[in-house]
């Protein structure tokens, strides 16, 4: 196990300052979980002082990592991938995995549609274009043989906000909608919609596992720090296994840290539903990603193909920690 | 301008004016009691107290007094721009509620639209009277040649003088052809020559037309050849002090040797009011001398005396 | 630890040769021209809506006591409502629809517009208004030909105000999508900020200002020049 | 589908009973107190620091035509910029720090607050501006001894211009994450948008509406009454 | 104001001012060919046209003329606030570049300051004089005591008539304490009592200080009164036609028949200026009537005769 601090460090007493971005979301537990439970600080050591960054967005934790304002993060690929190109590979790296699932296709009652060939003619729903959901959504109309009506075919695709798509699916203005938890559970509780693809179904050769939330650290923070973020990862596999092993402790403390972080709480059954589409992993599952990378650049909203992302992952620290703690390394 | 004969009368009447209330449904004005009082931060100062006035339909009456002693006020209070704090003013024994075209004024100053040139200024008084657009745009040229401005007519106000700007006001005000005209010294900003050829144009108007014309002039000799009747006010209270009607037949040159003795009697009126003013005045001032400087500019009181007027 | 604070930072901010080179490529594509036509279309109507609606409602509100009295803190409180309060609402009352986005525009310039043309009336001179009601002008004659003009210099001061808050509406308002086919600059924006795209973001920034730039000297600026000679308010 | 065009949804839209539900419970777990303390504090400070450099700059535009014509299209340009533009700026400059919020909502004020100033000064009647130079006034004896109190009538209303775009900036400014414990209106107003609580955002929506009211009330309304009644604008 | 003896002289000296560029820097104020025209939408206006003027130290210069002749654009030459399109305007032999505390100018119009009261309007003329605040309210309290309103030291402008804020900026002029007085029509808001103290406070003034002042004036028994010499001013081209120097025994009084027989002299050199402008206008306003109601307020153009004034 790691000693104390180098000494060769400049001298400076003043207690390093690690900054952690998460949202206050259940694709986050492990963040949120950690933090409450004070395994990362415990991890790091007294030396070194965490300060929590709640973000609502991905593109500004990722400004905000450019503006060396965050060194670890936890974050969706699409954010991810996006930083790390934008800054030419010099950002960020991704470390971990945290989450997988929680994402699928929600369509309203009366709609009509039963499966994806059946969004003929149809309105979508997606948070964001260029997002993971609207490449997933547009994937699969690709492979159902439709296209949407931007590129001449007859699904109509339109990003609208994610609390939008709720009143707009009371309002019977959409027919379907792409989006990730919680909204799922609320088209379907509130919306009364029906998830008509999970889809952790569309990714059985992974093991119906796609990433969801990944950590990423800054390049920069890393080569600095790297006994903190090696620290840090054992910290983040102890509270992935812990969640696993306490499922109902583990959503009762996210809900709280919820509340406590965005002054609102979640319903309980939305809380629970969404829980249970979810599933957190510290394995980044780099197939899954840079298969989006490729259907993203398929669909012409990167530039860059898979050749660009060697650097994207690094497992190094990661399969580090596993290994001192026996475990089987990721690929 | 030259006048053959000169007769004279003068007739001081003491006030208040002494009219039934009855009778006073007769005249073209009556302002019973008149109280105006302003409130500032230095307190409530009263300007008109009880004025009583009667004027008759197609009377020409003159308004001298001190400046600021209410002459302004007494003209807004018939015009219906400043409502009286007790009292009543009627017109053709109603109630003036408001303002109204049939009340012309001519302000103090000119109070043009900036926006508009002189001959629109004109046009504007003649909107309500005159439809159509050609026959307007005539008009309101007819009477801004009467001021001598129909080359300017195309000017906007801050391209005018000081006294063009009078003038178009003058224009504009007859030209809303009102049943009584309110003129707060409507000259003041004339040369003689000028002034004495719109006099005559007033008076024409006048004659012709019959109208009810209050005329505030701090030119006495002026306001005796003008005038029917001459009131002149005091200060502290502003009041009506002295009223004297004018039986000189018209029209009457002030060059004349009678005009110029009526004046001169109104002058030695007045004088022992300004006399009065300027006593209370200096001996304010001295008083506020010694207490100068407290810093509080809102905040003066009096104090002990000190001479007036060395200290350029 | 060092550059924590540097005042450039090439990740998030781009060099000048790659900000053009993104133009360059969003003009060749046409993405640029498109979503200008598209905003500039939503605005115009946005704001000469919220310039006809506000001067009513700010003539009413400045000629009128009782009404300034009962309106006015209460338009000041609606005014600070940032946009995105709007978009629930337009999205219940109009759906996905031009309508809604209009509606937010409107709704971001309208009272702008009310409360600078209410203050421009009420500090009017009162020698005009004296004049004007001497003269007998009241009801829409007052308003149209005296309490409008008057104000002028004011109101257009106050619609370069508004002119801010309606393009500022109209960028939040462009986040709701109305057909794929109709990107305006907002959703460009937005765009380029998903996908930390900070060259896009500074693109669009550029074609913003110049807009601002361009609507300031052929409208607004010229305007004021007029108004002010007109008025005799240039010094000499 | 019937009611594609109601005007008050109930399961749209909640009533008053559920927004008061909501306000209650938000001021009972503190919530609300808290955010409005926050945000008062930020707009406070991010208020005032544009009013002063606003009429600084607003100042400098009016008073030198060479600053007018440089500056003034640009200012307005800028102005129509959302503020989620000034948010990467922000970041890089202050970090997420307070700092950075008070930066957000200072641009957002800042050039309305200038392109107020510097209006109101260049409609300043002529002859105050002779009488000035007259008497020998000139440089800051000028500035602000004539010209802000002779534009004062229109820099009070640019100031609540000022104050709309400032509280709208420090809504965006706030979605900056600073540090949890300082959760302002903004972040609250964000959060129930983006859980789609229309209650909560009804919530926030009030309170910001009530600020707006009672800063109107107790500032700008009484500024303006004091103001025009000292310089007689008063309508009798 | 009594006076007892009185002697005239009158010289009329032919125009241009005949002295010679080298002589100009002796002079207080020296004017050479000043040009001033206006350009408007009607096209360019000539104002001043080649004006010559020496004024020397000391000298107390009337300025009469027809409304709209020059005058006020006259003395904004020499304040400084108005710059001639063509010739040299000096003030002790250095050329006039802008305005200045040592020129001080009675607007037509108050100019007051609306946020100050009338004590802290004539103390803004004191500051740069006067550090010390208690000194300066002193120094300023006795100003408005001279104008007779020390009892409204702490009124707002709007709360003034319109001769008080007249005499507020009097005072404020006065307080500035200047090389040069330039005085547009200073009392012409003012009664006649009220005129003539202030007319022999002024006297007093410059006769114990020594300042040149000019005053412009549509009395020209007060221009007799009070000038060492006075201007006769035309139109088109506005310049000045005649010059007549006043060397009449001091303090003159306007009654006296001495001045009178000066007065209407000047009268007579400006009646016909005069005329010839009524003429001129209503030739115009004739031929514009005939086009009237084109449409277009600012097209204005000429056609033939109609007769005027008949429209009442
Ligand atoms: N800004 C301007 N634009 C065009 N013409 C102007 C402007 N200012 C003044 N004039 C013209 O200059 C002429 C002289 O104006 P000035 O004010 O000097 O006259 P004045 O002799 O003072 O008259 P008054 O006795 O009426 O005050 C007028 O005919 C006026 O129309
Ligand atoms: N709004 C006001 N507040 C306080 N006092 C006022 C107000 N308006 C007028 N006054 C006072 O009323 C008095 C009379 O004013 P007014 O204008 O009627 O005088 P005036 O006789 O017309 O004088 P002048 O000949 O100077 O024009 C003055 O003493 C003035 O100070
Ligand atoms: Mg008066
Ligand atoms: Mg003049």
């Amino acid at each position: 196990s790691p000693g104390k601090k180098e000494p060769s460090k400049p001298s400076s007493s003043a207690p390093l300052t690690v900054h952690v971005a998460f949202f206050p979301n259940i694709t986050h537990a492990v963040a949120l979980v950690g933090l409450a439970n004070g395994t990362f600080a415990k991890a790091l050591g007294p030396d070194v002082k965490i300060e929590e960054q709640s973000f609502t967005a991905g593109p500004s934790e990722i400004e905000a990592l450019f503006a060396r304002s965050v060194d670890i993060g936890y974050i969706g690929p699409g954010p991810a991938v996006n930083g790390f190109l934008k800054s030419h590979g010099k950002a960020l790296q991704i470390v971990a995995g945290a989450s997988s699932g929680g994402a699928g296709l929600v369509v309203r009652e009366g709609s009509g549609v039963t499966d994806v060939k059946t969004l003929a003619g149809k309105r979508v729903a997606v948070p964001q274009t260029g997002g993971t959901q609207d490449i997933s959504l547009r994937h699969s109309l690709q492979l159902a043989g439709l296209k949407s009506t931007d590129q001449g075919g007859s699904v109509t695709v339109l990003p609208v906000a994610p609390a939008d798509t709720l009143t707009l699916f009371q309002k019977g203005e959409l027919d379907a909608a792409w989006v990730t938890e919680p909204w799922i559970s609320r088209l379907v509780k509130e919306g009364h919609g029906t998830l008509k693809i999970d889809e952790r179904d569309l990714w059985q050769q992974s093991g119906r596992k796609f990433a969801t939330t990944v950590v990423i650290v800054r390049t920069d923070f890393l080569k600095d720090h790297p006994e903190i973020v090696s620290k840090f990862l054992q910290a983040h596999i102890e509270t992935v296994d812990w969640i696993g092993g306490h499922p109902d402790d583990a959503s009762k403390l996210v809900g709280d840290q919820i509340k406590k972080l965005s002054g609102k709480s979640l319903p309980a059954d939305i809380l629970k539903s969404s829980w249970g589409r979810t599933d957190f992993t510290y394995d980044p599952l780099k197939d899954t990603v840079l298969t989006f990378a490729d259907w993203s650049k398929q669909l012409g909203y990167l530039k860059d193909d898979r050749s660009a992302l060697g650097d994207l992952f690094n497992t190094n620290p990661l399969n580090g920690v596993l290994s001192n703690l026996k475990r089987r390394a990721i690929p | 301008m030259e006048v053959t004969a000169l007769k004279s009368a003068v007739f001081d009447t003491p006030i208040p004016y002494p009219e039934t209330v009855e009778a006073a449904t007769a005249h073209k004005i009556s302002l019973k009691d008149i109280n105006v009082r302003f409130s500032s931060k230095q307190g409530v100062r009263s300007v008109l107290e009880n004025v009583n006035l009667n004027i008759n339909a197609g009377e020409f009456v003159c308004l001298v007094g001190p400046s600021g002693c209410g002459k302004s006020t007494l003209l807004n209070v018939i015009a219906g721009l400043h409502r009286a704090d007790s009292g009543s003013a009627l017109k053709d024994g109603k109630a003036i509620t408001g303002p109204g075209p049939d009340r012309a004024v001519i302000f103090q100053e000119a109070a043009l639209f900036p926006w508009l040139s002189a001959v629109q200024n004109v046009e504007f008084a003649l909107k309500s009277s005159i439809r159509d657009k050609k026959a307007r745009r005539a008009k309101a040229l007819e009477y801004l040649g009467m001021v001598h401005l129909a080359r300017f007519a195309a000017s906007y106000p801050h391209e005018l003088s000081g006294g063009m700007r009078q003038r178009v006001a003058i224009a504009r005000a007859l030209a809303l052809n009102p049943d009584i005209l309110l003129m707060d010294e409507p000259f003041a900003a004339l040369d003689a020559q000028t002034r004495d050829i719109l006099l005559i144009e007033v008076q024409r108007i006048w004659q012709e037309t019959g109208k009810t014309i209050i005329f505030v002039t701090h030119n006495v000799l002026e306001a005796v050849a003008l005038g029917d009747r001459v009131l002149c006010m005091g200060v502290r209270p502003g009041c009506i002090r002295q009223e004297i009607t004018v039986a000189l037949p018209r029209p009457r040159a002030v060059e004349e040797p009678e005009t110029a003795r009526l004046a001169k009697r109104i002058m030695t009126h007045l004088r022992s009011e300004i006399d009065k003013i300027v006593q209370e005045e200096s001996d304010h001032a001295a008083r506020e001398l010694a207490l100068a400087g407290d810093g509080d500019p809102d905040r003066l009181r009096h104090t002990t005396a000190n001479t007036m007027g060395d200290g350029i | 630890m060092g550059f924590r604070r540097e005042w450039w930072s090439s990740y998030l901010f781009p060099g000048p040769s790659e900000i053009l080179k993104t133009l360059g490529a969003d003009l060749r594509d046409g993405t640029l021209p498109i979503a200008v036509k598209i905003s500039l279309t939503r605005i115009g109507l946005g704001f000469v809506t919220a310039m006809l609606l506000g001067s009513i409602t700010g003539i009413l509100m400045g000629a009128l006591p009782v009404v300034h009295r009962a309106v006015s803190p209460l338009a000041l409180g609606l005014q600070t409502l940032p946009s995105i309060c709007w978009l629930p609402l337009a999205v219940i009352w109009f759906g996905l629809s031009e309508r809604a986005i209009l509606f937010v525009t409107v709704m971001g310039a309208l009272l702008a517009v009310s409360i600078a043309v209410s203050d421009g009336i009420r500090n009017i001179p009162p020698l005009y208004l004296r004049a004007a009601s001497m003269m007998g002008a009241r009801g829409p004659r007052l308003y149209a030909e005296v309490l409008l003009p008057a104000a002028l210099p004011a109101i257009i001061s106050g619609a370069k105000q508004g002119w801010a808050f309606a393009w500022r509406s109209l960028m939040a308002g462009e986040l709701l999508s109305v057909s794929t086919g109709s990107l305006g600059l907002g959703q460009t924006l937005m765009r380029g900020r998903d996908l930390n795209d900070m060259s896009q973001v500074l693109a669009v920034m550029l074609v913003l200002v110049l807009i601002g730039v361009v609507a300031d000297r052929l409208v607004f600026s010229r305007l004021e020049r007029i108004v002010r000679q007109r008025w005799g308010l240039a010094v000499a």
